[in-house]
C-alpha cells in the first residue's frame, strides 16, 4: 500500500493551536506541500505576520521569521534582497495584509519583489477577538461593528486581487478558497504556481485564500465553510486576476 | 592606509558603511540626511549591493530587520520624524536581538520642526526608542572622521551584543565636510552571515530551522529574554564605554557635550583657558552605554558641571545620575536649530567657574 | 593662521562650489580645515552661504561667529555678515551685484566687479570662481597653483572644457589682485 | 483497499472530514476525549473506505494519513 | 450623583470619555484594550458620535490630530507595540499644541512581547514619547475609578495647557473590573470647541484663517515655540502634580509604585507595618508632570526609597532626580508581563528597613 | 471693462515659495477658484501635506491643517467625521499620497469618506531636492535613480486613478494635467467636481494633476510642460476613471 | 472578613461569568471588591481563571497570591493553585471533571459533581453556576438572595429562558451544601 | 480692447504666459529685474491683445489680471 496522503515533510510536529476547524491549517498544509513538491525546504524563509497565523515561524520546518503587524512584505523583501536565490514567502491575515500593511502590500507588488504572499481573507480579525476586517462584509456583524458593517461610516469591503491587478510589475495573483475538497485542489495549485514563479525568477505572486473563523463568526466549523460559498466567494470571486506568463 | 579625502560627514557614513561589508541599504529621503541615500544609490548597484527607496521609513527599517536577519550588515538613515516612525521596527530589532545599523542625524522637533540641527532626540535614542524595556547602542560623533569611524564601530559593537546600534549626529554632522581617512575595505561581505549561526539563511536540510522572533505568550519567558538583554547591557557598560577627555586634568569645571557643540564648547574652552579658567571637557563619544565611571571620577574633582545641548536639557539628566548628583550640573542650551555661540558658551563657562 | 571664510549670496551663484574648491586646496596642502554649508529648501533661490576654515592647527567648530575672511555676491547678504567680521578683517564685494560700499573701517575691502568680468568671459556663472582667485592672490591661504590643482580635483575629467573656463576665472580674479 | 490512520491526539473534533467523505464513514467519537478534550474522529466502516483521501484534505490539523 | 456601577477599567474609560463630550473615537484593536474599541462601537453609533476603526494606529492618531484640530474632544487608544506606531502622531499633536486623549495599556516588550501587564513604557512616555524636545502630559491610574476620574482630568488638563494627555495604565488596569462611579454626563460637546478660539472650525467669513502646524523652517521661531512650551510645563509642573501618600507620616522607607503594583505594594506595606516596619507610599498619579517636590519632603524624613515597578528600573531614575539623589533609591520589580507578590514587595521592604 | 480674470479670493496675498514656472501655483489656484465659485471658503478646511506644497496653509485663506507625511487623508477624516457639514480638502504629492500615504489613501477612498484629494503627480520629490518617487517615470533619472529608474529593482510607477478605481467607495476620480492651456480648462472643471461632489455628499473625490518640477527634473518651465505631454501623459492617460453619478 | 476567590478551569466553562455574578452581588451588598480574568489569545481552548475578591474593607491588590476560596474545573487547575490555598480555606472541586483528590489536609474540600448536575438539567454549561450557588450557600460571602439579584442583572431581559436555567443551577449547588 | 495688468514683483520669470499667448505678444523683459531678481513679463503690443486670458490661466502665481 502506498501513502495517497500524510503530513507534508515541511511541517515540524508542533500541534497547530488553531481553533478546531480554522482552515488556517489546511493553508499551512498546502503551502508546506508546495515547499515538498518544489524541494526546497532548505533554502525558504518564510515570514509570519502578527495575527492568528504569528506562531507560523513554529510550525513550517524552514527558517522563519516574525514581523511587525503588516510589514511582512518589507521584511521580505530585506530577506529577498540578501538572499536573492533563496525563496522568501509570507502568510498574513486580511487586518495584517489589507488594512495596516496596505502600504508595504501594494508598493511591494509594484516593486515586482520576487517573492510570494499567501494572503488568508477570512474578513474578521482573528488573533485579537473579532473585529472588523477591512474585507468583513457588508452587514457582518463583528465585535467593532456590533450592528452590522455600515458602508457609510465604515466603508466597503476591499478586494486585494482586483486592486493589485491594476498594477504591472506583478506576475501572478490568484484567489482561492478552502471550503471544500474542490477549491482546496484549486488552492494547493495556486499556492504551488506562486512558489514556482518565485524559484523561477517570474516576480511577485500572491495567492488569496478565502479562509475561515468559525470562533468570530460564531459559526460551527461546517457552517463556516457554507458561510464561505453562500457569502464570501459570491463578493470576492474565486479565480486568477494576473497571470503574466499567460499574458493575463 | 587610505589617503585623506574631503567628504560631508553623511558621505562619509555611506562610503565608510560599504567599506565595512555593508550592501543593503534601505531608506526614505528626509533632510539634512538624504545625502546618504543619494551616495548609496550610486555605489550600490556598481558593488553589487541593494539601495532601496522604500516607501517609507516604516518599510524601510522592516527591510532591514529582514535584512538583518539573514546576518547580512543592513543599515537605514534618517531624520527624527522618520526615526519616530521606526519607533515600532526598533522594538522588534531590539526585541529579535538583531544587529543594524541606524544613523539619525537630527533636527529641530516637534512635528515637523524645521531641518537645522538638533540633539533633541537624546532621551527618545537612549531612554528606549520604543515601547518595552530595551536600549540600543548610540554613539555621537563630533567629526566627520568619527562619523566614518563609528560607522564601523557601529556595525561591530552591534554584531558582538547582537543589538541595533545607531549613530545619532546633528544636522551639522551630516552636512559638514572635513578631511578624513576611511577605513579600509578590508571586510568581505560573504563572511559576515557565517559568523552569525542564528541568522535564517535556510536551513540547506543541514540544521534545525532558525527562527527570529519577538513573541514571548508566557510572561515568565518574555522576562527572561529581558533579563539576559539587560545582562548585555550591563557588559556593554563595563566594557565599551567610549568618552574623550579635554583639558581636565586640572579642571574645575567639567564640560559635558557632544557633537557640533562639543566642538564651539572647544573654542569656548580655549577662550576660557585664556582668561585664567580651569576649564576641561568630557565628550561622551558612546551616549548608550552613557561613560557613568568617567564622569563620576571628574565629580571628585571639579567644582561642577556645564552641558552644552541642542535640546531642553536632557543629557543633563545622565550626567546628574551619573555623579549621583554629588556636584551642580548646569546647562548652556539653544534648540530649534540655533546652535549657542562659542561666547555664548564661555559666559557660561564663566559663571560656572564663579 | 586660521581663515575663517564666509561666502554668502543667492542660491545658484555657486558659493558651495567656491567653498569646496578652497576647501580641496586646503586638503592638498594638508592643512586643517572645514567647510559647513547652509542647507534646506530656503536655498532654492533664497540666500545661501558656506563657511570655510583653513587653518594650521586643529579645527574647533566649523561654525564661524567672526570671519575673517567675507565674500558676498549680494547685498542682504552683506547687510547680515558686514558687522560680523572680525577686526582686520577683509571683505570682498562683488561690486557689479552690490551698489553699496562697507561701512565698517576697521576691515580691508576688495571691491570686484566680479560678474561683469564673468559676462565679459560669457561665464556669468563664474563670478564666483574670479573672487575666489582674487581671495587666495590677496591672503595667500593657500597657494594658487594648490588652488588650480584643487579645481582640477574637483571638475571631473569628463567636463574638460569647464575646468578650462575655471581656471580662467581664478586667474582673472588673482590678476584682478596681483595686476 | 484503503488504510486511514489518525494522529488522534491532534484532532479537534471539527468534523470538516466528516462532511468531506464521500462515503460517510466518518464521524466524531461519542465515547472518546482525546487528552486534548475533544471527541476525535473516527472511521465507523474502515471497509468502505476508497482512499481518495477528501477528508485528509479537509483536515486541518494533518490528523489523516490515507494508504492505499 | 451617579451610582456605583461594575466595569472593566478600559470600558470606564470609554464611558467616562462619552460623558466627558467625547463623540470622536478613532483607534485599532490591539490586547489589552481592545474592550475600549469595543465598548465605543457599540455606544458612539447611538448618539451620534464617531467610532472609527482606523486602518492602523498611524491612522487613528492623526484622525484625533485633524479632529483635535476641530476643538472637538478626540481620542484614541492602544497598547504598547501601537503606541510605537503613534510616536511621530504625539510629536506633531504636540508640536501644534493640540490637546487629545491618548490611552496607552501597557503590554510587555519589546518587540511583539507578549500581552500581560507592563510599565515598561514608562521612558518612552514620560521622556517624550517620539522625536523633537516635547512632553505630555501622563497619567497613571491605579484604579477603575480613577481610570474614569482621570480621563476628564486629561481632557481638562489638555485643554487648559494645550497638550495632549495620555492615560498609561498597565493591562490589569484595563482587564480588571471594580465599582466605580462614572462622572455626571454634564458636558455638552457642542460647546466646546467654541472655548477653543484657535480651532480649525471654518472662518465662516468672520475671521483670518486659523492655522494647525508644526513647521518652523526660521529656527529662531522654533526656538520660541520650544520655549513657550517648556514654559507651560514649568507651569503644569508648579500646579498640577498629583499623588497619594499613604501611611507617610512616620515612614521611615517610602514605597514609590503606580498602577496594579502600587496595590500590590499597599498590600505589602499593610503587612510590613504588622511587623512593625514603619514604611508607607508615595503614589504618583501624574507621570509628567512627577511629583518632584513631594518625593523630595519625603527625602527629608526618609531613610530610603523602594521603587516598585513593571520594568527594568525607570521611575527609579525620576525618584533618584527629584530627590537630588539625597537617599537610596532601590528597586523592586518584574517584567515582560510577570508581577511581583506582595511577599516580594515585602520582603524588599525588609531589607530596605534594615 | 470687466475682469476676465483675476486672481481667486479665496487665496492669501502670501507669495508663493515655489519655483519658477512651477505649476503647483496653478493647481492652489483652481482649488481657489472652485472655493470661491462655490462659496465655501467660510466652511471649508484644507489639509497640507509634507512636500513641497507644505505651505500651502499660507496661501489658502480658508482654515487649514499641517499634516504629518503621507497622513493628510487620515487628518481629512479626523476633520470631516467632526464636521459632517463642511468642506475638507488634501493637497498632496506623489511622495505622500503614493508612497508613505498610500496606505491612509487607499483605505480612506474605501472609506468612501466625502472628502476631496487634490493630488500633484509630478515623478519626483520636489521638497527634498528631486528623489525618485514612486510615479517616477521608467528610466528617469533622478537623485536616488541615478542611472535611471530600473524597474528591476526599483518597481513600476504607479497608477493612482487605475488603482483606486477598482474599489467600490470612491464617487469620483479624474487625472487631469496643468500643462497647456487646454489641458488648465479641463482640470478646472475636474477640480471643481470634486469639490461640489463634496457638497452634495457624493463622497470620496480624488482629482490626480500632472505637474511640473522644472527644478528637479532640469528643465525650464516650458519644456516641463512639453516633457508632461510626451513623457508623462502617455503613462498617465488623462481622463475620468470613475463617476459614480454617472455610471462609471 | 475578605473572600479571595479563585475559579479556574478551560475556557469555556463560564468561569469569568461566574466571577463576574459573584462580583455583582458584592456590589449590590455594597462591599468591596475587585474581579480580575486571565486575559489573551491562550483563552481560546486553553486554561482561563478569574479572581474575585469580595471584602469589608477596600481591595488594595485584585490579584490572589493565596484564596482563600478556590473553585476547579479541570485537572490543570487543581495541580496549578492546590498549593497557594491559604490554610484553612476552601477548595471546591467539580467531581465530575477531576478525578483526583484534593492533596492538602489543611483546607476543607466540597466535591460537587457540577458537571453531571449540570448535564442532568440539560444545560451543561452551567455547571459553573452550580459550583458558585455552593459557594455562596456554604461561605456566607454574599446572601443568596443577592446572589439572585446579581444574576438577574447581568442576564439581560431578553434572555429570561437563560435567567430561569441560571437561577435553578444556583439553586442547585445551594441546595447541595444545605441539603 | 482688452487690458492686462501684471503684478509684477510676484512674477518670476518663468515664461509660461509666454508660450501660452496665442497672439505671442508677452516677452520677459530684458532690462528690468524685479525686486526678487527675475526679469518680469512684459506686453509688447498690448492692442492686441484680445483678452482670452491664455496667459493669466498658464501663469502659476497670479500675476495676471485680464480685463476685456
Ligand atoms: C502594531 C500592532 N497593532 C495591533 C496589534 C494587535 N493585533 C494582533 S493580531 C491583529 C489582527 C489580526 O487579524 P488578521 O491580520 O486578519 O489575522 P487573523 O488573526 O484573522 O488570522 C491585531 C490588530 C499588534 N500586535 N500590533
Ligand atoms: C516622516 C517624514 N519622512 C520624510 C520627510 C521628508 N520629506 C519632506 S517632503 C518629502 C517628499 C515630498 O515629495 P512629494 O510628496 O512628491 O511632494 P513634492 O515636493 O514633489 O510636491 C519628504 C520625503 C518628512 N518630512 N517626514
Ligand atoms: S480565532 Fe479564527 S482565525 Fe484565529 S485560530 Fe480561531 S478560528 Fe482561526
Ligand atoms: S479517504 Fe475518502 S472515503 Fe476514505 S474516509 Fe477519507 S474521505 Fe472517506
Ligand atoms: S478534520 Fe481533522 S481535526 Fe477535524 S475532526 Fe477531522 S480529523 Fe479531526
Ligand atoms: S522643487 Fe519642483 S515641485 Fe518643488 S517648488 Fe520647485 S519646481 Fe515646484
Ligand atoms: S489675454 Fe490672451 S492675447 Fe492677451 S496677452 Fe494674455 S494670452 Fe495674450
Ligand atoms: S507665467 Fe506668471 S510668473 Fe511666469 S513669466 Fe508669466 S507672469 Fe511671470
Ligand atoms: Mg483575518
Ligand atoms: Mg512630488
Amino acid at each position: 500500500m502506498a501513502i495517497v496522503f500524510q503530513k507534508p515533510k515541511s511541517l515540524t510536529d508542533v500541534p497547530y493551536h488553531y481553533c478546531p476547524g480554522c482552515t488556517h491549517g489546511i493553508v499551512h498544509r498546502l503551502v508546506a506541500e508546495a515547499i515538498d513538491a518544489l524541494g526546497i525546504e532548505g533554502k525558504t524563509i518564510g515570514i509570519a505576520p502578527v495575527g492568528c497565523s504569528v506562531m507560523a515561524y513554529d510550525y513550517f520546518k524552514c527558517d522563519m521569521i516574525e514581523a511587525s503587524h503588516g510589514r511582512a512584505p518589507a521584511v521580505a523583501t530585506g530577506v529577498k534582497r540578501a538572499l536573492p536565490d533563496h525563496v522568501v514567502f509570507t502568510y498574513q491575515g486580511d487586518g495584517d495584509l489589507a488594512s495596516i500593511g496596505l502600504c508595504e502590500t501594494v508598493s511591494t507588488a509594484c516593486r515586482g519583489e520576487n517573492v510570494t504572499i499567501i494572503f488568508i481573507n477570512n474578513a474578521i480579525y482573528g488573533m485579537t477577538g473579532g473585529q472588523m476586517a477591512p474585507t468583513s462584509l457588508i452587514g457582518q456583524v463583528t465585535q467593532t461593528s456590533p450592528y452590522g458593517r455600515d458602508p457609510k461610516t465604515q466603508g466597503m469591503p476591499i478586494r486585494i486581487c482586483e486592486l493589485l491587478a491594476t498594477l504591472d510589475a506583478p506576475a501572478y495573483l490568484e484567489r482561492v478558497a478552502v471550503n471544500s475538497v474542490a477549491h482546496v485542489r484549486q488552492a494547493k495549485k495556486a499556492i504551488h504556481k506562486a512558489f514556482q514563479n518565485q524559484v523561477e525568477g517570474k516576480g511577485f505572486s500572491l495567492v488569496e485564500v478565502i479562509s475561515t473563523c468559525p470562533t468570530n463568526w460564531g459559526l460551527t466549523p461546517e457552517k463556516a465553510c457554507q458561510f464561505v460559498e453562500e457569502k464570501m466567494i459570491p463578493f470576492y470571486p474565486l479565480g486568477c486576476f494576473k497571470d503574466k506568463e499567460n499574458g493575463k | 592606509m587610505s589617503e585623506k579625502v574631503l567628504m560631508k560627514g553623511n558621505e562619509a557614513i555611506a562610503e565608510a558603511a560599504i567599506r565595512c561589508g555593508c550592501r543593503h541599504y534601505f531608506g526614505y529621503p528626509i533632510t539634512p540626511q538624504t545625502e546618504i541615500a543619494a551616495y548609496m544609490s550610486k555605489r550600490m548597484p556598481k558593488i553589487d549591493g541593494t539601495f532601496l527607496q522604500a516607501e517609507s521609513e516604516i518599510a524601510a527599517i522592516n527591510m532591514v530587520y529582514g535584512c538583518a536577519a539573514t546576518g547580512r550588515r543592513a543599515m537605514t538613515s534618517s531624520s527624527s520624524p522618520g526615526i519616530s516612525l521606526k519607533a515600532e521596527g526598533m522594538s522588534y530589532l531590539a526585541g529579535a536581538d538583531l544587529p543594524a545599523l541606524i544613523v539619525n542625524v537630527q533636527r529641530g522637533g516637534p512635528g515637523l520642526g524645521g531641518i537645522q540641527p538638533s540633539q533633541s532626540d537624546y532621551f527618545f535614542m537612549t531612554r528606549g526608542p520604543g515601547h518595552g524595556d530595551f536600549h540600543i547602542i548610540v554613539l555621537a560623533p563630533a567629526t566627520v572622521q568619527e562619523m566614518a569611524d563609528m560607522t564601523r564601530l557601529a556595525f561591530e559593537l552591534g554584531e558582538k551584543y547582537r543589538m541595533p546600534a545607531m549613530l545619532l549626529a546633528d544636522g551639522t554632522m551630516g552636512q559638514m565636510m572635513e578631511p578624513v581617512v576611511l577605513p579600509e575595505d578590508t571586510v568581505d561581505p560573504a563572511t559576515i552571515p557565517a559568523t552569525k549561526p542564528w541568522a535564517t539563511t535556510g536551513t540547506e536540510m543541514k540544521r534545525a530551522h532558525n527562527i527570529v522572533n519577538s513573541l514571548y505568550l508566557k510572561p515568565d519567558e518574555l522576562e527572561k529574554t529581558n533579563y539576559e538583554r539587560f545582562a548585555r547591557y550591563a557588559k556593554l557598560e563595563a566594557e565599551e564605554c567610549r568618552w574623550e577627555e579635554y583639558l581636565m586634568d586640572d579642571a574645575e569645571v567639567c564640560v559635558v557635550s557632544v557633537g557640533i557643540t562639543a566642538r564651539v564648547a572647544k573654542n569656548a574652552i580655549v577662550a576660557a583657558r585664556k582668561e585664567g579658567i580651569k576649564v576641561g571637557m568630557i565628550r561622551p563619544i558612546t551616549l548608550f552605554p552613557f561613560p557613568k565611571a568617567a564622569l563620576a571620577k571628574a565629580a571628585a574633582k571639579v567644582k561642577g558641571f556645564l552641558t552644552v545641548e541642542l535640546n531642553m536639557g536632557q543629557m543633563n539628566e545622565d550626567v546628574k545620575l551619573a555623579i549621583n548628583c554629588a556636584k551642580p550640573v548646569n546647562m548652556c542650551n539653544r534648540v530649534g536649530g540655533m546652535i549657542p555661540s562659542a561666547d555664548e558658551v564661555l559666559a557660561a563657562i564663566r559663571k560656572e567657574a564663579k | 593662521m586660521t581663515y575663517e571664510t564666509i561666502m554668502a549670496g543667492f542660491g545658484g551663484q555657486g558659493l558651495l562650489f567656491s567653498g569646496k574648491v578652497l576647501a580641496h586646496a586646503a586638503l592638498i596642502e594638508n592643512k586643517e580645515l572645514s567647510w559647513l554649508p547652509s542647507y534646506g529648501p530656503e536655498m532654492r533661490g533664497g540666500t545661501c552661504n558656506c563657511s570655510v576654515i583653513v587653518s594650521d592647527d586643529p579645527v574647533g567648530s566649523p561654525i564661524i561667529a567672526h570671519p575673517n575672511v567675507l565674500m558676498v555676491m549680494n547685498e542682504p547678504s552683506l547687510d547680515k555678515f558686514e558687522d560680523t567680521v572680525a577686526p582686520g578683517g577683509t571683505i570682498f564685494v562683488d561690486s557689479s551685484l552690490i551698489e553699496r560700499k562697507v561701512r565698517r573701517t576697521d576691515v580691508t575691502v576688495v571691491y570686484i566687479p566680479a560678474t561683469q568680468m564673468a559676462k565679459d568671459m560669457e561665464a556669468v556663472s563664474l563670478a564666483n570662481m574670479i573672487i575666489l582667485g582674487a581671495i587666495v592672490q590677496k591672503l595667500g591661504c593657500v597657494k594658487p597653483e594648490t588652488l588650480t590643482a584643487a579645481i582640477k580635483e574637483t571638475i571631473s575629467a569628463r567636463k574638460a572644457a569647464l575646468l578650462d573656463l575655471n581656471l580662467k576665472a581664478v586667474a582673472l580674479g588673482e590678476n584682478f589682485i596681483a595686476g | 483497499m484503503a488504510k486511514l490512520t489518525f494522529r488522534e491526539d491532534l484532532c479537534k473534533g471539527c468534523g470538516l472530514c466528516v462532511t468531506a467523505c464521500p462515503k460517510k464513514i466518518l464521524a466524531l467519537s461519542k465515547t472518546k476525549l482525546n487528552h486534548k478534550g475533544h471527541a476525535p474522529v473516527e472511521c465507523t466502516d474502515p471497509a468502505a473506505c476508497v482512499g481518495c483521501a477528501s477528508c485528509a484534505l479537509m483536515c486541518p490539523d494533518c490528523v489523516i494519513t490515507v494508504e492505499r
